[in-house]
Order: C-alpha cells, then sequence, then structure tokens
C-alpha cells in the first residue's frame, strides 16, 4: 500500500490542488498514519461501494475532489464503475490492480490472469481501460507501481480533468504469487520489467495477456459533460430562473446551514 | 407460418413454445416486446434448439414476463440478477441452453455488473435485452439507456445522463456475439437470434422496442406505429460496425446490425481444462489437510 | 436414502470447524457451491475447492455474494444439492434473495460464518450479532431455518442436517457458526457412507403436463422438478399460484404466503433439536447456542460443584425457537441466564417464551474470550438468589 | 431552528402519501436524495424531482439501490441531510449499507413503502411485513428508529420528524409506510417555515486538530463533520475507537458496539411517541401501527357498539419498542390484540411485554390488502371474553384465511 501512498503523495503535490478538498472513499484499509501525511479526508466504504459513496460526496459538496480508491474494483462494485463513467461524475477512480485479492490467500478475483496462478484461477480477467473508456471514461491510463514518476504525472492529469478519470495501478502481492508460483524475483520489478509504454494506444488493445508485454501508458483524454455540467444546464434551460444551480460548496465547517 | 385453424379456435403458430394459457399477456396494445418474443420462438425453432433442454430467465420489468409466456423451464427472479441466477444453472447443468431475456433497466442498470461479468468470464448463454429506453412496469423512470434530454417521470426536465451504448459495453467486457435490431426488424431479428442461439459463449442481442405507453407519451412522439415508422426511417443496417459508433440519441438514426462474432474460449471450457490440469498434477498439490487420517 | 461415498471422507481428522463444513457439505451430497469470499469463511470455500474435482463437485466465484446466492438457487433447480457460504457484510446483500429462495421453495443451505458488526466491523472476531438477521433479515414473510453448531465435529453434522431439513421442508436453511468455531480446530470423526442419513428431494413422478410446481402436499410441502426434463414449468418470485403463474389478489398472496410460514410454524416440534444438561432439578437454566454453549456448559459443570443447581439447554436449531420447551422449563425454574455474544436478540425470544414465569438474566458474553466462564458462573450465583419474578429481562454488566 | 421558507412549500394540498413524504423531506432542509425506482415508492422521489431542482436540492437516480444507499453516505458525510427511497426487494439489497450507516453514525432518513412479500412479491398491493426488517435486518448489533405513519399529512409530518432524530442521535432512521398509505390521497396541510422545527445538524465548532469524530457528547452521540473542511477524517466502518482508526482489542469493540445500542436504548423514552385511546380500564388494547390503526378505527368501533371497553394503543414509533409502556398496560388489561398486514412480527415483541400478564391475538393478515375490521371486532371480542391464559401469541382466524383455505389447502396438524 504504501508505494500508492506515496504516488498519490506526489500526485496530489503536483496537481496543486488544495489537500484539505480532497475526499478519499476506498474499500481497502488506509493506515490511519497514511492519511495523516497525506492531509486529506479518507473514507473506508463497504465492500465495493467507493464510487457510489464518492458520487454521493460529490454531489452533497461539488467543490470536493473525490478520489475513490478501489482493490479489484470490478467485482462488487462493477457496476458503480460503469454507471459512473456512464454519468461522467467527477471523480478519480484510482484501481489497484493486485492480481490477487491480498487478504485472501491466493483465491481467484476478477484481475487474476490464469498465467499467474496455476491453481485456482482460470477466468479470463477484464481490460480495465477499454471498459472504462466504453462506457465513458475521459481518462484511462495503466500504469504498474514502479512507474513512480508517470503515476504521480497522471494523477496531477486526471484530477485536472472534469468527468471520471481512471488510473489502473498495477501492484500486486507478492507474498502470495511468490509462494504459489514459486517466482522467487520480485514480482513488481517483474511487472515493470515486462511492461511497455504505449500512451494514445486504443484501449481494446491493451488487455493483458499471459503472452504479450503489459501495456502501459495514457490512453484516453477526452471531454465530455460531466454529470454536474449537464444536470444544471438541461435544469436551467426548462427552468429558468426558477432553478437553483447545484454546485455552490456549503459553507464551512460549523457554518449556519449546518 | 400461416394461421391455423382447429375447432374455430385460433392456434398460435408457436403454441408449443408458448404457454397459451397464460394469454392475454400483460404487454400494452403497440409495445415491442411480443414481437421479440416471437422472433425467439421463431429462432428457437430455425436454431433447432430442443425446448426440453432449454431455460430461460427473466428479471422484473415489462421485458422481465417473458418468462412467464414462454414455455420453456422459466425462472421469473429478482431484479437485476437473471444473469446471476442463469449463471448457476449453465455451471450447474452445462447441457441446458440458457436464455435471459429481460430489460434494459434490468440488465444494464441495477444488473450491469452481472452483466459485464458474465461477458467476462464467456458464460455460454444467449442474453436478450429489450431496450425501449426507459422503466415501463413502474411508470416511466429513467433509464440507463434514456437518451440524453429525453423526459422521463424521474427527470422530469430531461434526461441529464448520457446513456449506454449496450453493445459497445458488451463488446469491451469480452461477449462474443453482439447485435442489434429494431423490433420492425422481425426477419433480421429472429436470424440474428437463431445465430446467436448456436453461438457457443456469451451472446447480447439488443432490441430496439417501442413503448407506446412511457417512453413514447411522455416524449410526445406518437404511438407504437409512428415509433416503427421512425425505425423503418432513420435505421440504418451496418454489419460489423466498430461498436463505439453505435451511441442512440433522442431520435437520432439508429445503427442495426451485427457487429462483433468471434470466438473465445466459454467459462466451461476453462473450467473444464482447468479441472483437467488440476486432476493430472494433483500429486504435486497439497492433500486436503486432515486427510492422513483417513481410514 | 444413505450418502454417497464419494463425498465422504471417512474416518477420524483433525478439521477447523470451516473445514468441517466443506466435508460435511460434500458428504451430504452437496455438489455446487456458489461463493464470493470473505474472511473469516474463506477455510470452506478453499476445502471445497480442493475436493470439488476428486468428489465432481462444482463452483464458481461470482462477483458478489448477491449473485452467488442467485447462482445457488438457480443450481438448486438443477437437480444439485447447493450451498453458499459466507460471514456478516455478505449475509446482508444476501438478504433480497433469501426471499427469493422461500418464494421458489428452493432447497439451498447459506453457511454464515458470523463476525462482529455492524459495518465492516472487526472481521475474523467471533460474534453472534446475525441470529434476528437470519430470521428476519429479508423483505416480507417467511419462516427459516437456522442451527448453531458449536463445534467443528457439530459443523460436520449439522451441515448435513441442514441440507436434510432444506430439501424435507424445501426452504433455504442457514448454519450460524461463528469465527471461533470455523477455525477452531478439533477431531472430527466423519462416519462411513452408510451411516449417515440423506434426505432425497422430493421429486415430482406424475405427467410433465400434470406437474404443478407449487402444488402443495398434505405436508404442505410442494414437490420439485429438475429444470431438462421436459417439465417445463414456471416459478416467479411474484405471488403465485400452484401453477408458478403470477397472481396479485389478497386471496392469492393468503394462499401463496400463509403454507410458507404454516410449513415450518406447524412443524415445530419435528425440527427443533436441544441438547438438555441436567435441567430436571434445576434452579438455574443456562440458554445458550453456538460458541457460547462450550462455555456455558462448563460453568454450569462448575456451578453444579460449587452446589447450585445448575442446568443447561443447548439450542441446536435456534429459528424455529424452542418455544414449548423454553416455556415449559420456565415454570419450573427461578431463572434463566441467556449469555450471547450479541447485545440481546436471542434472549428477547426467551423472554417473550418464558410469559413472566421466570426471571432472565442476559449476559453480553464473549469479550474476555470466549469459552471464559467466569461471567455465567456469576450470572448463576445470582440468578440462584433470586427471589420473585421481575418479568423483564435484566441485564449482567 | 426553523425551516428554511424556500423550502417549504406552505399551503393546503390534496396529494398522496409518497408526494407528501418528498414534500417532507425538503421542507425538513434535505438537500440530496439519490433512489431507484420501485413500485410503490417511485412517487415520492418523483416529487422530488420534480420540487428538488427549485430549492437546491439535487437528485440521482442511481444504478441500483447498493448505490443509492452508498451515494447517501457520501452525501451525508459532504454536510448535508439525506434520504433515500425504497420498497422491500430494494430494502433487502440495502442491508448491508444500513448497518455501516448506523457503524458510522450516519443521519440518514430512509423511506420504506411497504408491499407484499417475500421477494418480488405483490408489488402493487400494500405489507407491513418488513418491520422486524427495519430492526434486524443487517449483520450485527445496532439501533435504529422507525416510524410508521398512517395518513400522507402524518407522512409529511413524520419525515420531517424523521429527520429531526436522525441528526439528533445521529442514526438511520425508517419511515416504515405501506403501499396505503404511500398511494392515499387525502388532504394535506403544510405549514408556514417558521411553524416547522428543524433540528440542526451536530456539528463540531473546535479546533481542526482537536477533532475526533466519534467522542461522543454525554448523550452518547458523538459531534459530526464534514469533508472538505481541513479536519483530517479517518472513517472506517470497522470498529474503531473515538479518532475513528480502526481497533482490533476485543474489550473496546463492546464498548463501541455498546454505543451504538445504547445511544437509542438509554434515549428510548425520548424517542417513543405513543398515540393512546381509552386504554385506561380497557379489557381489550388494540396495538397497531401504519395502515392497520386506521383500519383497526372501524373494528374497535363496532365492538364498542357490543359493550366491550377497547382501548387503542398506536406505536407511532416502532422501534425503539415502547416494553415498559407495554407492560404496564399488561397489568391492566385482559387482553391486546394486535392487527397487522404480515403473520406476526411486532406481536411477538408486545408478547414479549406482556410477561404473560395478559393474552395476546394476533389478527394477521398476509398482504395485499388490509383487514376486514369485522375480523378485528370479532378478535376483540374474542379477546374479550377469553378467561385463561393463552399459549403464546394467538393467531386469530381470518374471513379471508377461512374462505381461501376452506375445502382447498387441508392442513395436516
Amino acid at each position: 500500500m504504501n508505494p500508492i501512498i506515496n504516488i498519490l503523495d506526489k500526485g496530489i503535490e503536483q496537481s496543486g490542488v488544495d489537500r484539505k478538498t480532497i475526499s478519499i472513499p476506498s474499500d481497502i484499509p488506509f493506515p490511519p498514519d497514511a492519511v495523516k501525511t497525506l492531509r486529506i479526508d479518507y473514507f473506508q466504504t463497504p465492500r465495493g461501494r467507493a464510487i457510489a459513496f464518492g458520487t454521493g460526496l460529490k454531489l452533497g459538496n461539488p467543490a470536493l475532489k473525490v478520489i475513490p480508491i478501489v482493490g479489484d474494483l470490478m467485482t462488487l462494485g462493477g457496476n458503480h464503475f460503469v454507471h459512473g463513467a456512464r454519468r461522467n461524475m467527477e471523480i478519480l477512480v484510482l484501481c489497484i490492480n493486485n492480481f490477487v485479492y491480498k487478504k485472501i490467500a491466493g483465491k481467484p478475483l476478477t484481475s487474476a490472469n490464469p498465467e499467474f496462478s496455476a491453481y485456482s484461477t482460470f477466468e479470463e480477467p477484464f481490460n480495465f481501460p477499454h471498459l472504462g473508456n466504453s462506457c465513458g471514461a475521459v481518462y484511462t491510463a495503466r500504469w504498474t507501481a514502479l512507474h513512480t514518476k508517470e503515476l504521480a504525472t497522471s494523477v496531477a492529469e486526471a484530477l485536472s480533468k472534469r468527468g471520471l478519470s481512471m488510473i489502473e495501478i498495477l501492484a500486486p502481492g507478492p507474498n502470495y504469487y511468490r509462494t504459489i508460483d514459486g517466482v522467487n524475483s520480485d514480482i513488481l520489478q517483474f511487472y515493470f520489467d515486462n511492461s511497455i509504454i504505449k500512451n494514445n494506444e486504443d484501449p481494446r488493445n491493451v488487455a493483458i495477456t499471459p503472452e504479450e508485454k503489459i501495456v502501459v501508458g495514457t490512453f484516453t483524454d477526452r471531454e465530455r459533460p460531466t454529470f454536474i455540467d449537464s444536470y444544471n444546464l438541461q435544469h436551467k434551460k426548462i427552468l429558468g430562473d426558477k432553478f437553483t444551480p447545484h454546485g455552490a460548496a456549503p459553507t464551512e465547517r460549523g457554518g449556519k446551514d449546518g | 407460418m400461416a394461421v391455423e385453424r382447429i375447432d374455430d379456435r385460433e392456434i398460435h403458430p408457436m403454441e408449443n413454445l408458448l404457454r397459451m394459457d397464460r394469454m392475454p399477456h400483460i404487454w400494452c396494445p403497440t409495445c415491442g416486446i411480443g414481437i421479440a418474443v416471437t422472433a425467439f420462438t421463431a429462432a428457437l425453432e430455425k436454431a433447432k434448439i430442443d425446448p426440453n433442454m432449454a431455460a430461460i430467465v427473466s428479471g422484473i420489468g415489462c421485458t422481465g414476463r417473458v418468462a412467464g409466456y414462454v414455455k420453456l423451464d422459466s425462472f421469473h427472479t429478482t431484479h437485476g440478477r437473471p444473469i446471476a441466477f442463469a449463471t448457476g444453472i449453465k455451471v450447474a447443468n452445462p447441457k441446458m441452453k440458457v436464455i435471459v431475456f429481460s430489460g434494459d433497466g434490468d440488465l444494464m442498470a441495477i444488473g450491469g455488473n452481472h452483466f459485464i461479468h458474465a461477458a467476462r468470464r464467456n458464460i455460454d448463454m444467449l442474453v436478450v435485452c429489450v431496450n425501449n429506453f426507459i422503466y415501463a412496469m413502474t411508470g416511466g423512470q429513467v433509464a440507463p439507456t434514456t437518451p440524453l434530454a429525453a423526459y422521463a417521470t424521474t427527470s422530469p426536465y430531461g434526461c441529464v445522463e448520457p446513456p449506454f451504448n449496450i453493445p459497445y459495453i458488451a463488446d469491451s467486457s469480452g461477449a462474443v456475439y453482439v447485435a442489434r435490431y429494431t423490433a420492425l426488424h422481425v426477419r433480421r431479428l429472429t436470424n440474428a437470434l437463431t445465430e446467436a442461439l448456436n453461438k457457443k459463449g456469451f451472446s447480447v442481442v439488443e432490441v430496439i422496442s417501442p413503448c407506446g405507453m412511457y417512453y413514447s407519451r411522455i416524449n410526445r412522439l406518437g404511438d407504437g406505429l409512428d415509433m416503427m415508422k421512425f425505425y423503418h426511417d432513420n435505421v440504418e443496417i451496418r454489419h460489423g460496425e466498430d461498436t463505439k459508433n453505435l451511441d442512440i440519441g433522442f431520435q437520432t438514426k439508429i445503427i442495426c446490425g451485427k457487429f462483433v462474432d468471434r470466438e473465445r474460449p466459454s467459462y466451461m471450457e476453462r473450467y473444464n481444462q482447468w479441472l483437467s490440469e488440476v486432476k493430472s498434477t494433483r500429486k504435486n498439490l497439497d492433500a486436503p489437510k486432515g486427510a492422513e487420517g483417513e481410514g | 436414502m444413505k450418502a454417497d461415498k464419494t463425498g465422504v471422507l471417512t474416518g477420524s481428522h483433525a478439521l477447523t470447524g470451516n473445514e468441517a463444513c466443506a466435508e460435511g457439505a460434500l458428504a451430504a451430497g452437496c455438489r455446487f457451491l456458489g461463493l464470493y469470499p470473505i474472511v473469516p469463511s474463506i477455510e470452506v470455500s478453499k476445502r471445497f475447492l480442493q475436493r470439488a474435482p476428486e468428489v465432481g463437485a462444482t463452483f464458481i466465484q461470482m462477483e458478489d455474494e448477491i449473485s452467488a446466492l442467485a447462482a445457488v438457487i438457480g443450481a438448486s433447480w438443477t437437480g444439485k444439492k447447493s450451498m453458499t457460504i459466507t460471514s456478516g457484510p455478505g449475509l446482508s446483500l444476501m438478504m433480497e434473495h433469501l426471499g427469493l429462495g422461500v418464494m421458489l421453495e428452493t432447497p439451498c443451505v447459506v453457511a454464515d460464518i458470523q463476525m462482529v458488526g455492524p459495518g465492516l466491523g472487526l472481521p475474523e472476531h467471533p460474534a453472534y450479532g446475525d441470529m434476528m438477521q437470519a430470521r428476519w433479515g429479508s423483505h416480507g414473510d417467511y419462516e427459516i431455518i437456522a442451527l448453531s453448531p458449536s463445534s467443528p465435529q457439530e459443523m460436520f453434522d449439522f451441515t448435513i442436517k441442514a441440507f436434510n431439513l432444506s430439501e424435507r421442508y424445501r426452504v433455504p436453511v442457514a448454519v450460524m457458526s461463528d469465527a471461533y468455531v470455523a477455525q477452531l480446530k478439533e477431531t472430527v470423526v466423519i462416519p462411513s457412507a452408510g451411516e449417515i442419513t440423506i434426505e432425497p428431494r422430493r421429486y415430482f413422478d406424475g405427467p410433465s403436463d400434470s406437474y404443478l410446481p407449487f402444488k402443495r402436499d398434505e405436508d404442505l410441502v410442494p414437490r420439485m422438478v429438475d429444470i431438462g426434463q421436459g417439465y417445463r414449468f414456471h416459478v416467479t418470485g411474484l405471488t403465485h399460484d400452484d401453477r408458478g403463474y403470477p397472481i396479485m389478489f389478497e386471496e392469492c398472496q393468503e394462499y401463496n404466503v400463509h403454507p410458507l410460514v404454516w410449513k415450518v410454524r406447524n412443524y415445530v416440534e419435528k425440527i427443533v433439536d436441544y441438547q438438555e444438561t441436567s435441567i430436571d432439578d434445576a434452579d438455574v437454566v443456562v440458554i445458550s447456542y453456538g460458541a457460547t454453549a462450550r462455555a456455558a456448559q462448563k460453568a454450569v459443570t462448575q456451578a453444579r460443584e460449587a452446589g447450585i443447581k445448575a442446568g443447561s439447554l443447548k439450542l441446536n436449531t435456534v429459528w424455529p425457537f424452542p418455544e414449548k420447551k423454553v416455556a415449559e422449563v420456565a415454570k419450573r425454574v427461578k431463572a434463566f441466564v441467556v449469555p450471547e455474544m450479541n447485545f440481546g436478540q436471542v434472549v428477547l425470544e426467551v423472554e417473550r417464551c418464558s410469559n413472566g414465569k421466570t426471571n432472565i438474566l442476559f449476559l453480553h458474553h464473549g469479550d474476555n474470550g470466549v469459552e471464559h466462564t467466569d461471567g455465567i458462573i456469576a450470572a448463576i450465583k445470582r440468578a440462584s438468589g433470586a427471589n420473585g419474578v421481575v418479568g423483564s429481562t435484566v441485564e449482567l454488566k | 431552528m426553523k425551516a428554511n421558507p424556500k423550502d417549504v412549500l406552505t399551503g393546503v394540498y390534496y396529494i398522496d402519501g409518497d408526494v407528501a413524504s418528498g414534500y417532507g423531506a425538503l421542507a425538513a432542509g434535505c438537500k440530496f436524495v439519490a433512489g431507484y425506482p420501485i413500485t410503490p415508492s417511485t412517487e415520492a422521489f418523483e416529487a422530488v424531482c420534480h420540487r428538488g431542482p427549485q430549492v437546491g436540492a439535487v437528485f440521482i437516480q442511481m444504478e441500483d439501490e447498493l448505490g443509492s444507499i452508498s451515494a447517501v453516505m457520501g452525501a451525508a458525510w459532504a454536510g448535508v441531510k439525506t434520504m433515500t427511497i425504497t420498497s422491500g426487494p430494494g430494502y433487502s439489497l440495502m442491508q448491508e449499507t444500513i448497518g455501516f450507516g448506523a457503524m458510522l453514525e450516519i443521519p440518514f432518513v430512509l423511506l420504506n413503502i411497504q408491499r407484499g412479500g417475500p421477494s418480488t412479491g405483490v408489488p402493487t398491493k400494500t405489507g407491513q411485513a418488513d418491520m422486524m426488517q427495519s430492526r434486524w435486518g443487517a449483520h450485527g448489533d445496532y439501533e435504529v428508529i422507525a416510524i410508521s405513519p398512517d395518513s400522507p399529512q402524518e407522512m409529511f409530518d413524520y419525515t420531517i420528524k424523521a429527520f429531526n432524530l436522525a441528526e439528533r442521535y445521529r442514526c438511520p432512521v425508517m419511515i416504515m409506510s405501506d403501499e396505503c398509505v404511500g398511494h392515499m390521497t387525502e388532504k394535506v396541510v403544510i405549514p408556514e417555515a417558521d411553524k416547522i422545527e428543524i433540528e440542526a445538524r451536530r456539528m463540531y465548532n473546535g479546533p481542526a486538530s482537536e477533532y475526533m469524530p466519534f467522542k461522543p457528547d454525554p448523550d452518547l452521540v458523538p459531534k459530526m463533520a464534514r469533508a472538505g473542511a481541513g479536519l483530517n477524517l479517518y472513517i472506517t466502518g470497522l470498529v474503531h475507537d473515538e479518532k475513528g482508526h480502526p481497533v482490533k482489542s476485543a474489550n473496546y469493540k463492546s464498548a463501541h458496539v455498546r454505543r451504538l445500542v445504547d445511544k437509542i436504548r438509554l434515549n428510548k423514552d425520548k424517542i417513543i411517541e405513543l398515540k393512546e385511546d381509552g386504554t385506561d380500564g380497557a379489557d381489550v388494547i388494540v396495538v397497531s401501527y401504519g395502515i392497520s390503526s386506521r383500519v383497526a378505527v372501524k373494528g374497535v368501533e363496532i365492538a364498542r357498539q357490543k359493550g366491550i371497553k377497547v382501548g387503542t394503543l398506536r406505536l407511532v414509533t416502532v422501534w425503539p419498542f415502547p416494553d415498559e409502556r407495554i407492560a404496564e398496560l399488561a397489568q391492566t388489561t385482559k387482553a391486546f390484540v394486535v392487527p397487522e398486514i404480515n403473520y406476526g412480527q411486532v406481536v411477538f415483541d408486545v408478547a414479549r411485554c406482556t410477561h404473560g400478564k395478559a393474552n395476546v391475538v394476533l389478527v394477521p393478515h398476509g398482504g395485499a390488502g388490509v383487514h376486514n375490521p369485522s375480523d378485528v371486532a370479532d378478535a376483540i371480542e374474542f379477546a374479550a371474553k377469553h378467561e385463561s391464559p393463552l399459549e403464546g401469541v394467538h393467531e386469530f382466524k381470518t374471513r379471508l384465511e377461512k374462505s381461501v383455505f376452506e375445502g382447498g389447502l387441508k392442513l395436516k396438524e
């Protein structure tokens, strides 16, 4: 987890976003110290609901920058991801692709690749950037956790995007794969060495397969009206002055509206 | 398929595949779901599917009632979960031909997760998604397929969310067969369903259907016949079109055709392969703990 | 009917409760597991998966618990005995489909390895906070059966029992265990297949055109057929008639749902199972279930040694609740002591069934260790000195 | 605090219960509603969709009920009053996150328009069979507040009350209405804003560095904050300490979870609202809630005409349950008659609290309709005449049951 927090820290620093306004709903536990270091607000949500929780945060206070972090998000919460992308909620989804869910020793998870687990996995994984792209995400990228500089830049870029951005971070849980497959080398390094950077590649060509190198890079970068944009625009059009635009941030903590 | 008459009673040509004791059905006049059902039953015959070995699973909604009218082993399940339910059937009894027949709200909104996962796993089943752009059973709420700016009861000032492009999401999550037709294209739809029924893997056929009672009424688009006219004038058949170009706007051109037809190993194939591998390498794997005390 | 040999790992083994649960399922003839991994229930599916290839069982790891139970219900209609295994948060997600299982009268088993809740709670820490949820967690009216094992051996036995009850009454049956029993490793004796009795599925064997999926037998339980046999039936989660067709009038609701309740309530005396220890002359009776029962039984023994007339009533089936037994015992004891690893759930039932005839002392149990008996002994001592009847439950802090 | 005049649609209306509840929510200052269409609760969501944009309340139709309730949790921490709207099956789906909300002490309101169940059941018709679910539906130990209105006017009033209770005790508040009340159209008087009392959120005002999200006030309820205020929040659904950090100690767990239940149990007297009529010296007391209490009125009238002394006790708040009041009444009355649209839920709690001092008669109804008042009257008469103690809850055989099963399904005892 720690490398991710460092990357997040750098990315936020690079983006220049006020840390106070950043909220991270996540279904994977953060150490309290990390939250202190990052100086952000952190919410550990029920499994798979980080994106839906983030949707509520964003709509409740549009001034917030919401970064749902999800481990292998496509299991329980896949639906919230595809719908978030369709609506274009202005959130940045960080998908930590462990290839295996750390807490559950070597059990198949959706992104677990058949090549890497001889015993328990036989399902094909998702191509996350393609799925994100097909549902309407405005920004998709994939990096391994060792691409620290690129990742930080990606986080900063994505934070400036208006709409649902998604970054897939390959950060396998080495303990498990090492014991299962007998791979002794550092898995993180293994992925890094076996990746190839192809920015702007069509996301449909970036599936992770056992045969080919892992394609990393920034794949999608486009503009679409966000949910709040469309919401305000459409209601203004029909309701005119009767409409109270959404987007004014609530007053500071302890304010009179509270 | 001429209408036969026995004892002055009109016999539906598909009587052996429909539950005639359930007629009349609940669908409104000018609805397109009945057309989809007719095309489907015709396809079942054409594809030479043994009706005793086919199961149909529906969720909740107008299209969710299809299972109640088609005479197969039929299951009317919970909202959004027909694919999950059907997955259980297929994995537990791989000999069954499993068909999921449900609506856009059921499959794409609440059931979106099961849809993408079943496509990823490539579970061998046919998913017929009747898309009428709205939740009709509950009275016309906005659906994840409702075009931008279209009206619905929960978007009283126009829909603010862009709709799903169902073929694109099916494609990106791994479906092996993806086609789309409107309720007007009965012949093509029947052919597509026939092909899909014979396809091994996760096949998706989207059927664009008029909803005269809610979608057209709220949006002042006339009745079902007007919608059919609209389909006639505004549908373009483009086989093999890139799925990313298949968005549907409010009263814009609709592209229909067969978009994806490819091969991927299905879930059961992978499962069986895994099984044989496990069996052959069994000795190398840990025996179950405690088994040493056997006897 | 006797068990199928292939699934029965006859012998004496050192197994954890989770592993014993998987073995029990396989011995009972379970051949389909729909799962989603969640701590602390992982080992059940792990064991099941390990054994599946040789036994010929199928499994699928679904995308969430919602679909896991949906798949299990679907699989059950193919003729395979099916189960799913989960823990607190997963059970909450399964609630809608528990209702579907009840409405479709589908035999299936849900094993719930309870942890501390609510919310994400404390995974891996034992609790019995889902007991009421098992009974009331889904919307609408229904009755289900819930068993609560207190040792790995009982995990094995009760899992088989759960399958049998499920086939007999065509209801989902819950095995309500907890993280402690699930991870406890003890000797489990698995008898030979010939010694295990299995309830066969109640099949309909008449001609296909006369099959009515919800036509009840005399004992209120309808008969089942497998799909793919040419019956081409229809079932629905909507209120339905005998044919399985939706009919949404209050008469049909009464016709459909009331028997769902009766088919368990009318057979309570047959279903309930409890274990009583030295109750006959007891002044104080400890009512317990699950892991707590281990501590309770120790405490009762120690209390007897100290000269207090204590007895123990261990509930093997928690739902349906053994109303008559509790009411009967309530008339002749000074007090009930109800230790539970929650803040008062089953004790409410005890209070209800004792009709104000005895005192009830509730004890929140488990914080100092599951098998810690001090609190229970203190409660027994206090209860044995009780004078008069208070009526409502008194909680011991 | 008074309601904001902009949020309140003052006037006299002829609207249904669903809509009244939607207007009530907006009047209470609700600024975020996430929903998913489900019969028969959709009208409430539709009402919010219509009026919300005009009062600065944002609505979103999420992809499913899981999404709706999670978005509500998020919005509550973003600092707004929120609610979600659902019915039976959706309610079942929400259970996990409701437990999470209880754990995080999130103030939110859930409107459940009950329908016939279980499973899909009878979507378009009434039921009251989610009552126990509202209390016990999620895993683990927690307490909720549940209110059961019986008219559109009450739907408006009690939705506001629900918001106030949610903010006051930082817990989930359920409005357990039913299809009959939801779809019943009646006169609803919406008062002026300054006549509507609103409970403000208990916000933290001290220095940022000292904020502890779960440090309780003397009444056991902690103060709330909002995301984006620079408080460096750490909020988790795991068992946590006052700072919100996860703990693994078994002893702490009971202290923390105990407070979740105690903050309701110890404040019970302030929360519970009952409506009693003629309970003093009554031979039989009819205990009811929601639509059943309105149906029961007729049954009580019939019984009173026959000279039976009948009192009524209406549970406005069903949870927490008025244990003491029932126990008190059990001392003076012969029997309780409980009509509810299920096969026995709240009646078991009534039976529990009587401690064998009075008989308890359940008048069941499976749903998809309401009781025949004659059944209630007959049950009252039966209860009044029956002298000896009955074993457990006595289930009264209704006309409906007789007509459905006579000659039909034979029951083997």
